[in-house]
């Protein structure tokens, strides 16, 4: 079996699991809601500099989906001990990795695909800006949280207090990532200032990241 | 594995040079270089504050070729020196981090902004404590130094970031002023001064880091200590 | 004696664990070849899933070595010819028997055999009825028989089975011994715990008891008593 | 044994495992700092209208904290079926209730207690209204969200699909509370506007669902 | 048959329960009166665990009437003298065994008589050397052993224990049968199940079988062997 087929497995199995549950799914929806419900009160965007905040608050919302996401994806694989019994399987670790990234990245991109037009009606925003660029910019974005998020989880799954690792690790890490998306989102949004250095930003952090996690995913678990 | 018990005299001498040194830094800085036309006599800190940054970096990039070689070659000696340059830089990243509101509070206005240069700098900053409380929290588990290593490798690409951000951005922090091409420059009495402190800084670094190697290595040792003792205690109650 | 150990499916040499103050495992040493079941018995906490788990290579002992198929590490080779069956079921809750052997079965890249052999196993364990509930709703025992298909899914040689019996009904565990027999039969080294040492009787060939993670006795299987230095045990 | 006492014996239980653990205290400290980290970048309140959006963006952080408080409180209880074993107990349904109120009031007042020093340093807010009054909000607020949010948590533990039910029922049932608190904040945090009246209405609420929760959770629970 | 009624600590009337298609119980009755032990036997899948939960008033049937102590529903007393342990632990994994007992004990309401309650059922169950530690880092059967610590902590006179020896040590298994001894002697009703029939010869007065969650054959208590109509399964 080869290394692309063992990751499509996982992504199968996650997405099966989440259509029966749909745990992720809802668990998106509300946060989508409450954002939305909250932000309704205080803000009307009017001004340019408003809507660069609106920018902040949408990828806000995503990130504690985001959160969300990578902290049921290891649940998951925690219940009856699963994730022992990956680790006894012939399977490549990295193949395992890529597959949980894959499945983390689809669930991610569906929580925009939920949270992005709701945003847009609600807060009466539109695109002023290159918007294909911006689906790249989307793509990249989680792509590289994504990727830092799944390689920390798996390192602490078993570290007593994970909980507290796992975004300790993860944040510094992430931070231009998340500049860069946030800054190209406000430039869509408003449709001034350039995209275009922070999708290079973006295309390093996530060609760099990669490249490490997959140079390394094999070492750090086996370790143990 | 058996570290000498006592400082060797090399390490005395090399406290004694790094005093001289310090102390011709102040002096320099002080007294030697010129007061800056616009900022007057804030800018002196210019010195303190440009020279901790750069040790921080140096620091940053031992631990870095220290984190690859562990992967490579598995040794503990590679975690020690690791562990002890990332403590080190991190404490000179902090006098860094403290210099730069203190000069930018007359010269600002203010103490903090988000620009790219301050950001990235405190990132680099969080990330090297979260090395360090990553090698705490994990303290128990038996890959804790191979986690380490590789988060060491992930956080080192942050530093890069940091030098060129003043490079590659518009920032509120100043330009570069050294190898920064056409327009930068300084009087030469403020670059003799910068280096001096630089100079004296690195000798410090040197200082702290055997130390804290030495402790390190110590530490180890110990607890093969203590394992061997509680092995016997088993063999014993068998 | 050499020869001998060349043999062995998995040896265990001088192996400790410890978790903090708590001794797992003392400086067991003993060896397993192919066509041997060996009873692995011993008190509560005596060691005995902590050994399986290092056999297994989900553990790294403290101190000691592990060689299975003469590996000191789990290649994939390695790990596609061990099996274990733990006290946690590895089953994913929500997705039914047959849908989690699909997926491991993917893992340890069956290919095209994959669904002969899935039918097979669900058969062997008496699972069939079930497999397309999900894993949640059903019974203790049942579970059990699922998670024991997954063991042994990839038809490994090396099978370490931790209390395989406990939970299932008669007729399941006279199933159960009886494919033992069949494993034992067709080569397969067996590594069994259990507390009820009446049910393998006259069947395991040998036998290692664990007493707070020393090794109390070590009775070698039959076929190859002198292989192995005898244990730290019996030399104190 | 008395009502209190059991209820207080939950708390204690809950506080132990935290302090164990630490999982909610580091999940939120690290909330705190990813909105912080996020804003920073496009926010710098400086009119009126920030501030009052500045009152928002805080309200939506804690909301966020809250969730996870309240996903966890459950969890917590999930595992080993011990929900089940707490039904067991002659303990009275509503002392079990009012001590997960408790814990989780505690653990998310504790979230306030880092989230907004850090707030106002970092956004160079200050109150410019009454402080102890918005403690007051403060405290009402969160017994108006945590009421609430046990409840249906409770209610909902065992039901397949309470991921989707929980914050479906919790939402709408919130919002006046919602409202009520973020309003508050903008008045104190611009000293102009009226917190009295959404002092009373928080307190109106509050007292309407603790005493619809007191009242029907026995029968909620035991239904099953 | 009346009189005997009132005095039973236990009894079911025709109780069904299903869940969806699966039909887990189906028109079960038999009473259990106090001094007196039943054996609740069947096959994986039966309905025994079902049954237990269903007898602790944890799951409602779908039909039919469950009466412990002369009640249909469950007060605060009559919750104080059930005792169940079930297939899951119902123990907080982070706390110690010792504060998981503390906490239970303070939910039952023991007050003072607390402290002494637990040290006693750590020691009957002979978990005192591991009362200190967090459930967390326990063996499989250390974990069973606080369970059922658990279970009899309130001193309950309806004992409902679910496969209670397995996981357990021989020396376990002969403690826990010799408190059931000690329990029939207090004047306690035990409904137990397990799969080794063996252990509990010469110690079940009754026996219930279940098949598919029909009652396949009711052996009531000799004291009372007619109080109860037959079941369903021999009247067919
Ligand atoms: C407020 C926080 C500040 C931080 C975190 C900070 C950080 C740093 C760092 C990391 C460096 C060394 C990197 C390099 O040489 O490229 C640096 C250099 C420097 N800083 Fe700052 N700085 C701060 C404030 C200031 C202020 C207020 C001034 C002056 C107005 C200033 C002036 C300089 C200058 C002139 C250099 C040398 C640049 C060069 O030639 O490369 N910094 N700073
Ligand atoms: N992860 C762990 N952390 C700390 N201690 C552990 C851990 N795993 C096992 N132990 C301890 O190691 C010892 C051996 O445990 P193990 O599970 O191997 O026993 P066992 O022989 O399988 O017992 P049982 O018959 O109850 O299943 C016990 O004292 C146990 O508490
Ligand atoms: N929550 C549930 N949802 C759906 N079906 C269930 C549920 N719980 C039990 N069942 C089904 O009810 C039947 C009886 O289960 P039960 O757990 O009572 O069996 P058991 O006799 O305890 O078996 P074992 O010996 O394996 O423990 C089984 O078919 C099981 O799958
Ligand atoms: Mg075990
Ligand atoms: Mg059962």
């Amino acid at each position: 079996m080869s290394y692309w087929t063992t990751a499509m497995r996982i992504v199968a199995k996650d997405l099966l699991s989440e259509a029966r549950t749909r745990e992720m799914t809802n668990a998106m929806l509300f946060f989508a809601l409450l954002v939305l419900v909250l932000f309704s009160f205080s803000f009307q965007p009017a001004s340019d500099e408003e809507r660069r905040l609106a920018s902040g608050v949408l990828w806000i919302a995503f990130l504690f989906a985001g959160m969300g996401v990578l902290d049921r994806s290891f649940w998951r694989e925690r219940v009856n001990d699963c994730l022992d019994a990956l680790r006894l399987t012939p399977a490549s670790a990295s193949a395992l990795f890529v597959g949980k990234c894959v499945a983390n990245a689809l669930f991610l991109l569906l929580a925009a695909v939920i949270l992005v037009p709701l945003f847009l009606v609600f807060f009466d925003l539109s695109f002023r800006g290159d918007v294909r660029a911006w689906l790249l910019v989307l793509v990249l974005g989680t792509w590289g949280l994504v990727v830092n998020g799944t390689f920390f989880a798996a390192m602490t799954t078993n570290v007593r207090s994970r909980e507290l690792l796992l975004p300790l690790l993860l944040l510094p890490i992430s931070v231009p990532a998340l500049v860069a998306v946030v800054e190209a989102t406000a430039a869509a949004l408003l449709g001034e200032g350039a995209m275009r250095v922070w999708i290079q930003v973006l295309i390093a952090f996530d060609v760099i990241y990669t490249t490490l996690a997959l140079l390394l995913f094999e070492t750090v678990v086996e370790g143990t | 594995m058996r570290t000498e018990r006592a400082l060797p005299r090399w390490w005395f001498g090399l406290v004694g040079l790094t005093a001289v040194a310090l102390v011709l830094g102040v002096l320099h800085a002080l007294w030697f270089a010129p007061t800056e036309r616009t900022m007057g006599t804030v800018q002196r800190i210019f010195y303190y504050h440009v020279s901790s940054a750069w040790t921080a970096f140096v620091a940053f990039f031992i631990n870095f070729l220290a984190c690859v070689a562990y992967l490579k070659a598995r040794h503990p000696k590679w975690d020690a020196v690791a562990v002890s340059a990332a403590e080190v830089g991190v404490v000179f990243g902090t006098v860094n981090l403290i210099t730069g509101p203190i000069w930018a509070k007359p010269v600002w206005g203010i103490w903090w902004t988000w620009d790219a240069r301050l950001t990235s700098t405190l990132v680099m900053w969080l990330l090297y404590v979260s090395y360090l409380l990553l090698r705490q929290f994990a303290a128990e588990q038996p890959s804790q130094r191979i986690w380490a290593a590789a988060f060491g490798i992930f956080a080192f690409v942050d530093v890069p970031i940091v030098y060129l951000s003043i490079r590659l951005w518009r920032t509120q922090h100043p330009g570069p002023v050294i190898a920064g091409g056409e327009q930068s420059g300084i009087d030469p009495r403020m670059f003799l001064a910068l280096h001096v402190c630089f100079l004296a800084f690195l000798l410090l670094f040197v200082v702290l880091f055997s130390w804290r190697y030495r402790l390190e290595r110590q530490r180890a040792e110990l607890a093969e200590l203590r394992a061997r003792l509680h092995r016997l205690h088993l063999e014993r109650s068998v | 004696m050499i020869e001998a150990l060349d043999s062995k499916t998995l040896i265990f040499e001088d192996v400790c664990k410890t978790f903090g103050e708590t001794v797992a495992l003392w400086q067991v040493s003993f060896a397993l070849g192919p066509g041997e079941i060996v009873a692995l018995t011993g008190g509560n906490g005596a060691g005995k899933s902590t050994l399986l788990r290092v056999a297994a290579f989900l553990l790294k002992p403290t101190s000691g070595r592990v060689l299975a198929f003469g590996q000191p590490r789990p290649t994939p080779d390695v790990k596609r010819r061990i099996g274990l069956l733990g006290h946690a079921s590895f089953l994913y809750e929500d997705l039914s028997a047959e849908e989690n052997l699909k997926f491991y079965a993917a893992l340890y890249a069956l290919g095209r055999e994959a669904d002969d052999r899935i039918a097979r196993v669900l058969q062997e364990v008496g699972a069939e009825d079930f497999r397309h509930r999900p894993v949640r709703t059903l019974s203790h025992g049942m579970r059990k028989r699922v998670s024991l298909a997954r063991a042994v899914l990839s038809d490994p040689d090396l099978l370490l089975l931790d209390e395989p019996f406990s939970g299932l009904d008669v007729a399941s565990v006279e199933r159960t011994r009886a494919l033992m027999v069949e494993w034992r039969r067709r080569g397969k080294a067996l590594l069994v715990t259990t507390h009820q040492a009446e049910l393998l009787e006259g069947l395991a060939d040998g036998e290692l008891v664990l007493d707070r993670g020393r090794v109390r006795s070590w009775r070698a299987p039959a076929s190859c008593g002198s292989a192995v230095s005898p244990p730290v045990g019996e030399r104190a």
